[in-house]
């Protein structure tokens, strides 16, 4: 579903965000990223989302190469992949309701499959009561959780999340953690940033950690407990 | 592809204007105040043309009643017998097509012994010594060519058999030609500057408007929308503001004449005619409508695509 | 407080200031195309009641030659002596303020031979039948007053020995009060609407611009600026925008009169004097700019004050 | 130094944020807060900033009564009170450098000053490298840090952090908590809102439990231990 090959990226002010970097994730797997602060984990998302370009290597997504997809075909790519980012990133003049819809709106869907498949989508990160909320009116936590219903609303095939559950109480965490899990036994392929060595822990799946921009360690589901802070 | 996918494809792309559509109508109607701040000011920069060319339109209605500066005075040799001299005013009147007033020289005795103010002179006189006077103006010539056709007839009267005299007034043409060329460099200076007005004021606002939810576009350009759904809501903003703007300078232009109307009315009952201001009429103001609401959605549309650009990567490069 | 306490609060403001001054400036010049584009409206918003106020100034120094207008004809009484009609000529020049031109019957006879061009008529006369003229003009007259001066002038002139008939063209005297009424009219609607104009867009201005910077105004806020430190970058911004707004349409002013002036000069030249086109002057310049920069400021003033609103709180309850 | 007296806070639509909270934080003390997403932290440190106000009940602040206080005084208050935002509130179009150094600007220090002060603090969360950079060229993590750099920039006697360690990693959160206690222990009273739980128990510091916008605990130092998810 997603290769890296040998990529990295060199953001203006000399910053090399990301150093050689090869991996590969199959389709229906599930897999946690992980590393320090500023390692690169938001870099290597936005490259699978064609938000930036590699400076060098080659990706693959979707069996599309990204480094000869021209821009105007983002967009396509883009709807095909749910994306949770790490500052939510919702649209403070739509209600919660609008806001999920959006992929859909984009999707050109029609207005009842629309309803029902965003309820559906607050539902499972129980926020069905506030979707005739505006996100300032949202806790953090519940406006996380919106970013995630607009995430998976569209049923993508591929789903990127930047550290879903920084605003999460433990509880809640485990919860959206079960919910990808669940995801990914529907094929849905997942790969998750997270800080939340634990739960990332608890959850035994395969983990990438990235450490100033190069990826140190590919740890298989069954070694998952030599993770270590 | 299939005839069904084309058709479901066609469909998606309905449902994503209806939705631009609104979502359009709604951000206008959500920012009540700055929407009407917008639309007043677009109303007041599209008021200008439309009032200078109204102005134009009726100015040269008025040049119109010309025996003002065009009348040619033609001083018949003394003795011409009255039946001789309406034969020939006839004849100007049909070969040149121009309006004649013959002028007998009683009645310019007449008017000798009234301008000048001394009745007693005419005692004087044993016979008439005033000549037959034809005053002649051109019909239906249009203004740039009046100058011309003026002398003209001129020259060809001067050329007729019995006519002693012709007198043309040019300082009064000189006059107007000079108002005339005055009002083009007017005009000039004018369109060009309010033409201006209208697209810098447009896109200027549709530029703010895009700036204040850059925030917005940029999530869209995350979640998958192409950039015609980004564009979409945009442009149907412009093409409303503009709308709207030519409808307030419509209704500013009419509230200008009527307040006009009185102290028109009265300087042309001064030129000793009655005169209807013309409006823009039905087909003018639906062409100002339409023009504004195109000229907004191009506005929109040179503003959004110049910051679209930022979100744009570069593409891969070509390989031959 | 004690005085160094005092010292240095204000100090403390200095410097906050400075900072709003420069941060001001820092975002003009980030956005140099929006600026841009906001001094082009605000410029050719301002050029317009200003090019309105010049041409009006102008016209008025046109009116002045009134001879064509304001001329009254005096026929005095047949058989007046020169000497007689030179002393009344000149009583008339100091008692009323007005150019006298004295014609007399020779020349009068001259001018109506060429006019009507019937040179043989003069020897039929044995004597000059035609009395002496005075054509009187009315000096260092205010335009409001002048219809009202001729008539007077009119009426004395009428009283005097010797006069036997008096002749104010009125009707060139009504178009001219016509005309008068209408720039009038014209001045007002315009003068209303450019105002307006330059108010909305200003304050309309400031307002997306603060819309854009909502975020930015919403976190001052919550780290602890008072609501003068928000305002104040707005504030500058403002008078910046206006006093831009006022150099680029004095610059547009003196290109457009560059644009006229040959024009005009060739229309005065057919009215048969030569005439230099009036600019506003270096003081009204510096008025203009002025007036530019203050209105700046105090559309910002209204636009933050209406927006910075909505992070008020409300206050407690007050009792007494 | 805060004391609330039977406070609530309703917003409009009838969420009950917080209902009938008292409890009494004294000067140099520091506590954390603690409760599932949506219980109402950060609404608790909305009312101690004066960004809302009490629906009923009594706040007092640094001996002021701020039901009593006129609006026009609250950002006298703000600025005796540093604040680490859960969402950062970072101004986009200002440097790192700018952003940290706001509340002195505010203030009217002399620039020579600001300068040390601001490269102190940034300095303080490792970010001395990145203070001519644009805070949307930061990580997540970075601009979390960015947050708190300006929080403390000012020497405020109240500090309060909504989520702070929501973007970081494990080490760089408790390297942050280290930084807190060390300003606790040069007398800044200190308020932290947070989720993570584990590093709550490591602090042993005073926790206040909400739950449903209720104060359903206030877990003394000595006895944090018998805190549970
Ligand atoms: N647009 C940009 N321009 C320049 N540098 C950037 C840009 N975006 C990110 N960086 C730098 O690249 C490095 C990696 O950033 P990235 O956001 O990928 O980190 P991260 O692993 O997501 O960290 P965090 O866990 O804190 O979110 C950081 O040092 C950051 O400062
Ligand atoms: N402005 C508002 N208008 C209406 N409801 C609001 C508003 N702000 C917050 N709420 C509601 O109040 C409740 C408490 O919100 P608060 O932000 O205090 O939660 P929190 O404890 O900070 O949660 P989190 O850990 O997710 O940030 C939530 O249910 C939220 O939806
Ligand atoms: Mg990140
Ligand atoms: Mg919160």
């Amino acid at each position: 579903m997603v290769t890296f090959e040998h990529v990295s990226k060199r953001y203006s002010g000399n910053v090399n965000a990301l150093q050689d970097v090869s991996f590969h994730l199959d389709p229906g797997e599930m897999v946690f990223l992980t590393g320090h602060s500023g390692a690169g984990k938001s870099t290597l998302l936005r490259l699978i989302l064609m938000l930036e370009r590699a400076t060098r290597g080659q990706i693959v997504v979707d069996k599309r190469n990204l480094g000869k997809t021209p821009s105007r075909l983002a967009p396509r790519i883009r709807q095909r992949i749910g994306m949770i980012f790490q500052d939510h990133k919702l649209l403070s003049d739509k209600t919660v309701f609008d806001n999920v819809s959006l992929p859909l709106m984009i999707a050109g869907m029609r207005y009842p499959d629309i309803r029902k498949r965003v309820r559906a989508a607050l539902d499972k990160v129980g926020l069905l009561s506030k979707e005739k909320s505006w996100p300032l009116m949202l806790s953090g936590g519940e406006q996380q959780r919106v970013g995630v219903a607009r995430a998976i609303v569209g049923m993508p095939p591929l789903l990127l999340a930047d550290e879903p559950t920084g605003n999460l109480d433990p509880e809640l965490s485990e919860d959206l953690f079960v919910l990808f899990r669940q995801l990914n036994a529907q094929g849905v392929t997942v790969l998750v940033a997270s800080h939340d060595l634990a739960l990332i822990r608890a959850m035994g799946q395969r983990v990438l950690v990235l450490s100033h921009g190069r990826l140190v360690d590919d740890i298989p589901a069954c070694d998952v407990g030599r993770l270590r802070p | 592809m299939s005839l069904r996918q084309i058709r479901r494809k066609i469909r998606a792309w309905g449902r994503r204007q209806l939705y631009s559509f609104f979502s359009s109508l709604g951000t206008l109607l959500s920012h009540r105040l700055g929407t009407l701040m917008t639309i007043l000011v677009l109303g007041i920069a599209m008021v200008l043309p439309l009032g200078l060319y109204v102005s134009v339109k009726n100015l040269r209605a008025i040049d119109l009643e010309r025996e003002e500066w065009g009348t040619i005075t033609v001083f018949l040799q003394l003795g011409a017998g009255e039946e001789k001299v309406k034969t020939f005013a006839g004849r100007i009147g049909q070969e040149r097509n121009a309006d004649v007033v013959t002028v007998s020289p009683e009645q310019g005795m007449e008017e000798f012994s009234a301008v000048s103010g001394f009745g007693q002179a005419i005692d004087m006189f044993e016979e008439n010594p005033l000549p037959w006077v034809l005053q002649v103006t051109p019909r239906q010539v249009e203004n740039e060519k009046f100058e011309e056709t003026v002398a003209d007839l001129g020259a060809w009267l001067e050329g007729q058999d019995g006519v002693d005299l012709v007198q043309v007034d040019y300082k009064w043409l000189k006059r107007l030609a000079g108002l005339l060329e005055l009002g083009d460099a007017f005009v000039t200076v004018l369109t060009v500057m309010f033409s201006l007005a209208v697209v810098v004021v447009i896109a200027n606002t549709i530029r703010l408007d895009v700036a204040s939810r850059s925030d917005e576009i940029s999530v869209l350009n995350m979640v998958g929308a192409g950039n015609s759904f980004i564009r979409q809501p945009f442009l149907y903003s412009g093409f409303w503001y503009g709308l709207l703007g030519a409808f307030l300078a419509l209704l500013l232009l009419n509230l200008s004449m009527f307040y006009l109307q009185r102290p028109l009315t009265q300087l042309l009952d001064a030129y000793g005619n009655t005169f209807e201001v013309m409006g823009l009429g039905g087909r003018g103001s639906l062409l100002v409508l339409l023009a504004g609401g195109v000229l907004g959605f191009l506005g929109a549309w040179l503003s959004v695509r110049r910051y679209l650009r930022q979100f744009r990567l570069e593409d891969p490069p070509r390989r031959s």
